[in-house]
């Protein structure tokens, strides 16, 4: 007898731990307020990504198209794989001295690891991390990208 | 009030309001029947109907599988708080015909050392098994394709074969994975058979008839649920659980296991033939559903309660076909709760829920049934 | 061997072979188990892995302390947070750099929000094992709340690289806080329902209690750690044994319990997000102030010498051995991952058990296959 | 035990042990040959019984090749690390440790497959991550142009 007690208590138990759970579901079923799909891009415009957010990293030209890079190398001594490479060219500054300056700063974001170690190091703060994640394109070769703009200049007062 | 009206106006049924079709459709099938014998021999007046009902089945069934494929995408990603297929249509209605029409270009893979014939066979045999079952499901006053004095009979007896489908997709795919999955399938669908059976033993018990169409007409005053209370709710109970291991879903998807067995006996195909199977599940979903709707829940059956005349006549108004519609749907709803919210049963637990749990339940039920009908103790 | 030979070895015995991977539903990843069945019955896992292997110890010989960090995150990528505080952890210690509490505390509320994310997403994957798809998405969906908290704080969502040997990257977003508290307000509501769709559920009860048993005295020779050891009764748990940052100023129950199945393995996990929510919870409120990173020097040279570190992630035990010879990249850098030897016992326990029972086996035991291949 | 203590009973069992006092665990030179049997010592010996073996790491010392074992007691909660080294660079031969602790079995494993040291009466002594062609990469003299990239 106790085995037969034993056996429906079982089918119970059972059968109301199931209805339990059917019981959470269908909640989520009739309550279609509770969704979290995001439809990314229909919401393109009203998409904030947060300030932090490590995207690519860019260097921040004013609008008189100057940057910061003295062209030291450090961010591509920093860098982990190879992601940046740094090429330098001598130019004569006004008062007649020769000075060490960016040519080219070279980023492969096929390469980067988002590490941050080249914008954390940066000892006059030239690189930033930009909150752009729409990196995808149809030709690799587009993924290295030269940070410094076309005739821009180092800014006045950094060394 | 209304089938009264059309039980004296069969004979003349020309002069029928179109909207008189929802309530009873024989008053369009009839015509059409006499013309026809009337104006061919009748052997080519049968294969013109057993054409145009073909026809029918074809489109319903496409429409049907591409419904359920997209309701299943809807009610599963509703539960897990997602959107679901969203982007082709409006509420992405048309993603499933999408779905096929990219299913009908893919390649169909050969494969190495399978059985070909056996394996272009098997999603044929489980099509086919679909459409004869189909055929004896009531949809509707008069939309009945045939009405059998054994159609529940017909109706299990028939469905059983699909196993048959299920089997040689495993067996001739050349694939362990398939293999295993089928064995499974095998073995699952044989036991729930009994359970399935005997759920419906005790509702023919309480019938007195076999044939669907008297079924659904003894639930007049009441539908079967609440007319044999206690053994109908265990009946029905044990039905939707054992149906839902029929048709390989839910936490019975044994067969398929993704986890486990990456897709089971349908692992190796690809194309139309993977669609087969694909629409094939859904529409054995809605064959146990409507099956279910036509034993316990009165079928097409308008909601009557006993002898208030008047709660009847209003729900009466509401079109069988809706009735019908909404009665499966809902079963249709709970079978999909079961597969989005459980987990899946092993081999082993899942035949001693058949013959440990299930079997004996279910024998003990029928006996209940038949003495309560015996001593006339249900409503 | 070879797979053939291996076939014609396994027809004498009765037995067949499947490949469950490299591409497989349930072996989250590229992990390769070649199954020998007889029927359903599992009779031996041979493990191939290496399908990622990067050698991310041989990287490690070519590259900076600093540079390190980044590789660590892509081992176990879900404790990321926890790999990267090992390495910092061991710099520091041979350098004998004092970092400040505030550093110390910041750590460890990370390190408790990675181990909770790592055990959601582990909830969620096991419940999929299992076939209970709707728990995948319940777990992601409060998973993403977590990582909201980090992308946040850290910029990164998963692969954090939140540390830096001498402390932090960045200072704490200054929403942080209320953020943190937010959610844990919000996951001590939803755990319960965890346990209503999950725990609590015949059919997974079913499934899981009495499966792949490990013992204490095998758990400790297979050295399985982590929340899969502490399920067999081996106290293992290094915040308790050796604390480091601040775990030895919080009050939390070590997870033991004695059975070592499945099911127990699973309960584990449940109940040190319990624990880690507490942990958190005690320090939310009370940051320190103080700076987040010390002032190290521009290239960091660790003396001579050999340095060992444990640190608990939510998998297990991540042990850091440096061997230093002065330069400023290790001579040798030696992780021991906690999946990695944790796969070693998957054969022991899951031997006479179905198919699907392996299934929920290798999912109790959380693998994730960077961490195993490295 | 500290480990002080470790120290002096690892000198009460083989007094020729090279026993170093590291800055966090006591450090003890085995030759290869008593390898085996000083770890069998230390797992069944129920004063120190370490019963956890935490970590085999395999290290290229350049002239030597070496085995580092971190063990540890459950019991106690102390730790000892075993080094050995063999200066055979070709078929460079230690004991298997795999009968004391179930986990040797992996680590062994993964040290042949990054260093080429082989552990005679392992159970099952294959390549681990890479394949049979491929050479022993955490060795200081291996070459590979193809897939190590430097500056």
């Amino acid at each position: 007898m106790r085995s037969i007690i034993e056996y429906l208590r079982e089918i119970v138990l059972g059968i109301w731990s199931l209805l339990k759970g059917m019981k959470v579901t269908s909640t989520y079923f009739f309550s279609p307020g509770k969704i979290v799909t995001q439809k990314y891009p229909e919401n393109r415009k009203s998409l904030v990504m947060l300030e932090r957010f490590k995207g690519e990293v860019v260097m921040p030209h004013n609008e008189k198209n100057e940057h910061k890079c003295t062209g030291c190398g450090i961010c591509e001594i920093n860098c982990p794989n190879g992601t940046i490479e740094i090429i330098s060219k001598v130019i004569i500054t006004e008062d007649g001295k020769k000075k060490k300056a960016i040519d080219k700063h070279i980023y492969r974001l096929g390469m980067c690891t988002f590490c941050a170690l080249c914008v954390k190091t940066c000892p006059s703060n030239a690189l930033a991390f930009s909150q752009k994640f729409e990196h995808a394109v149809f030709n690799r070769a587009l993924l290295n990208k030269i940070l410094n703009k076309p005739g821009s200049q180092l800014m006045k007062g950094v060394e | 009030m209304l089938p009264e009206i059309v039980a004296q106006n069969t004979s003349a049924s020309q002069s029928v309001p179109w909207w008189k079709f929802f309530y009873d459709f024989s008053l369009l099938t009839q015509p059409v029947d006499v013309w026809l014998k009337g104006s061919v021999s009748p052997f080519w007046s049968t294969v013109i109907e057993m054409a145009i009902v073909g026809v029918l089945f074809l489109l319903f069934y496409a429409v049907v599988g591409l419904f359920l494929v997209y309701a299943e995408r809807k009610v599963c990603a509703f539960i897990q708080n997602r959107l679901g297929p969203n982007r082709i249509g409006p509420f992405g209605i048309f993603q499933t015909v999408a779905d096929l029409i990219k299913l009908l270009f893919k390649e169909l893979i050969p494969i190495k050392n399978a059985d070909s014939f056996l394996f272009n066979l098997a999603p044929f045999i489980v099509i086919i098994v679909n459409f004869m079952v189909l055929a004896a499901i009531p949809f509707s006053k008069g939309l009945h394709a045939i009405d059998f004095n054994i159609g529940i009979f017909y109706v299990i007896a028939v469905s059983s074969m699909s196993v048959v489908g299920v089997l040689l997709a495993g067996w001739s795919s050349n694939s362990k994975y398939s293999l295993i999955g089928a064995m499974r399938s095998g073995a699952q669908i044989v036991s729930y058979e009994l359970s399935i059976g005997l759920a419906i033993i005790t509702i023919v018990i309480l019938a007195g008839s076999m044939q669907l169409s008297e079924i659904i007409e003894a639930q007049r005053t009441g539908w079967f649920i609440f007319k044999g209370h206690i053994p109908a709710l265990i009946a029905f109970v044990i039905y939707i659980i054992s149906s839902t291991a029929e048709t390989n879903r839910g936490p019975f998807d044994m067969a398929e296991a993704e986890s486990e067995l990456t897709a089971g006996y349908h692992t190796e195909y690809s194309g139309i033939r993977f669609a087969f199977f694909y629409l094939a599940e859904y529409i054995n979903m809605f064959i146990v559903a409507s099956i279910a709707a036509t034993l316990f829940l009165g079928g097409w059956m308008p909601f009557h309660v006993g002898s208030w005349d008047g709660f009847n006549r209003i729900m009466d108004f509401i079109p069988p076909f809706i009735w019908y519609i909404g009665k499966t749907f809902f079963i249709i709803w709970i079978i999909m709760l079961f597969k989005w919210t459980f987990p899946r049963l092993r081999i082993d637990q899942l035949l001693t829920l058949e013959w440990k749990y299930l079997l004996p339940i279910n024998l003990l039920n029928v006996l209940i049934m038949a003495f309560i009908v015996l001593m006339g103790w249900h409503f | 061997m070879d797979i053939q030979v291996k076939e014609l070895i396994a027809d004498e015995k009765q037995e067949y072979i499947i490949n469950m991977g490299p591409q497989h539903p349930s072996t989250h990843g590229v992990l390769r188990l070649v199954v020998s069945l007889q029927g359903e019955i599992v009779k031996n896992i041979e493990p191939h892995i290496g399908y990622i292997h990067r050698g991310i110890e041989k990287m490690c010989e070519s590259i900076t302390y600093p540079q390190i960090i980044h590789l660590t995150d892509r081992m176990d990528y879900l404790s990321a947070h926890i790999n990267n505080e090992a390495v910092c952890l061991t710099v520091e210690k041979a350098l004998e750099v004092d970092i400040t509490d505030r550093i110390k505390v910041i750590r460890t509320i990370m390190s408790e929000l990675t181990r909770i994310q790592s055990h959601q997403l582990f909830w969620a994957s096991y419940g999929m094992d299992l076939g209970g798809q709707t728990c995948f998405f319940y777990g992601l969906r409060d998973r993403e709340k977590i990582l909201d908290i980090f992308e946040e704080t850290c910029g990164g969502r998963m692969l954090v690289s939140y540390n830096c040997p001498g402390g932090l990257m960045y200072d704490i977003h200054p929403n942080f806080q209320q953020r943190v508290k937010d959610f844990i307000k919000y996951f001590r509501k939803a755990l319960p329902e965890y346990d209503t769709i999950l725990t609590g559920n015949v059919i997974f009860r079913e499934r899981s209690i009495g499966i792949g048993p490990l013992t204490l005295k095998d758990a400790v020779s297979y050295g399985v750690t982590g929340p899969s050891g502490r399920a067999s009764g081996f106290s293992c748990d290094v915040r308790k044994h050796e604390p480091y940052s601040a775990y030895d100023r919080v009050n939390f129950n070590e997870v033991i319990y004695n059975e070592g199945d499945t099911y127990h393995r699973y309960l584990a996990r449940i109940e040190e997000m319990r624990e880690s929510m507490n942990i958190i919870e005690q320090l939310i409120d009370n940051i320190p102030e103080g700076s987040y990173a010390i002032k190290m020097k521009p290239i960091i040279k660790l003396p001579e010498g050999e340095y060992f570190q444990r640190v608990e992630t939510a998998r297990g035990e991540l042990d850091v051995f440096i061997i230093s010879d002065g330069n400023k990249n290790p001579f040798r850098l030696k992780f021991r991952s906690p999946n990695f030897v944790n796969l070693g016992v998957l054969n022991h326990i899951s031997k006479g058990f179905k198919i699907a029972d392996l299934v929920a086996i290798a999912g109790s035991l959380d693998f994730v296959i960077p961490d195993i291949d490295r | 035990m500290n480990k002080i203590e470790l120290g002096e009973f690892i000198k009460s069992t083989d007094k020729d042990l090279e026993i170093k006092e590291g800055n966090q665990f006591t450090e003890v030179t085995v030759p290869p040959l008593k390898l085996f049997s000083l770890a069998k010592q230390l797992k069944e010996r129920e004063e120190v019984k370490f019963d956890f073996l935490v970590c085999i790491s395999g290290i290229d010392y350049g002239a030597d090749l070496g085995v580092v074992y971190h063990l540890r007691s459950t019991v106690y909660e102390h730790t000892i690390v075993l080094k050995t080294r063999t200066s055979d660079r070709v078929t460079p031969k230690l004991d298997s440790v795999t009968e004391l602790w179930a986990t040797a079995e992996f680590l062994e494993r993964e040290v042949y497959d990054l260093l080429g040291i082989k552990f005679t009466n392992h159970p099952d002594l294959r390549r681990l991550f890479l394949d049979s062609s491929w050479g022993f990469p955490l060795r200081k003299d291996y070459v590979d142009d193809i897939n190590i990239v430097t500056k």
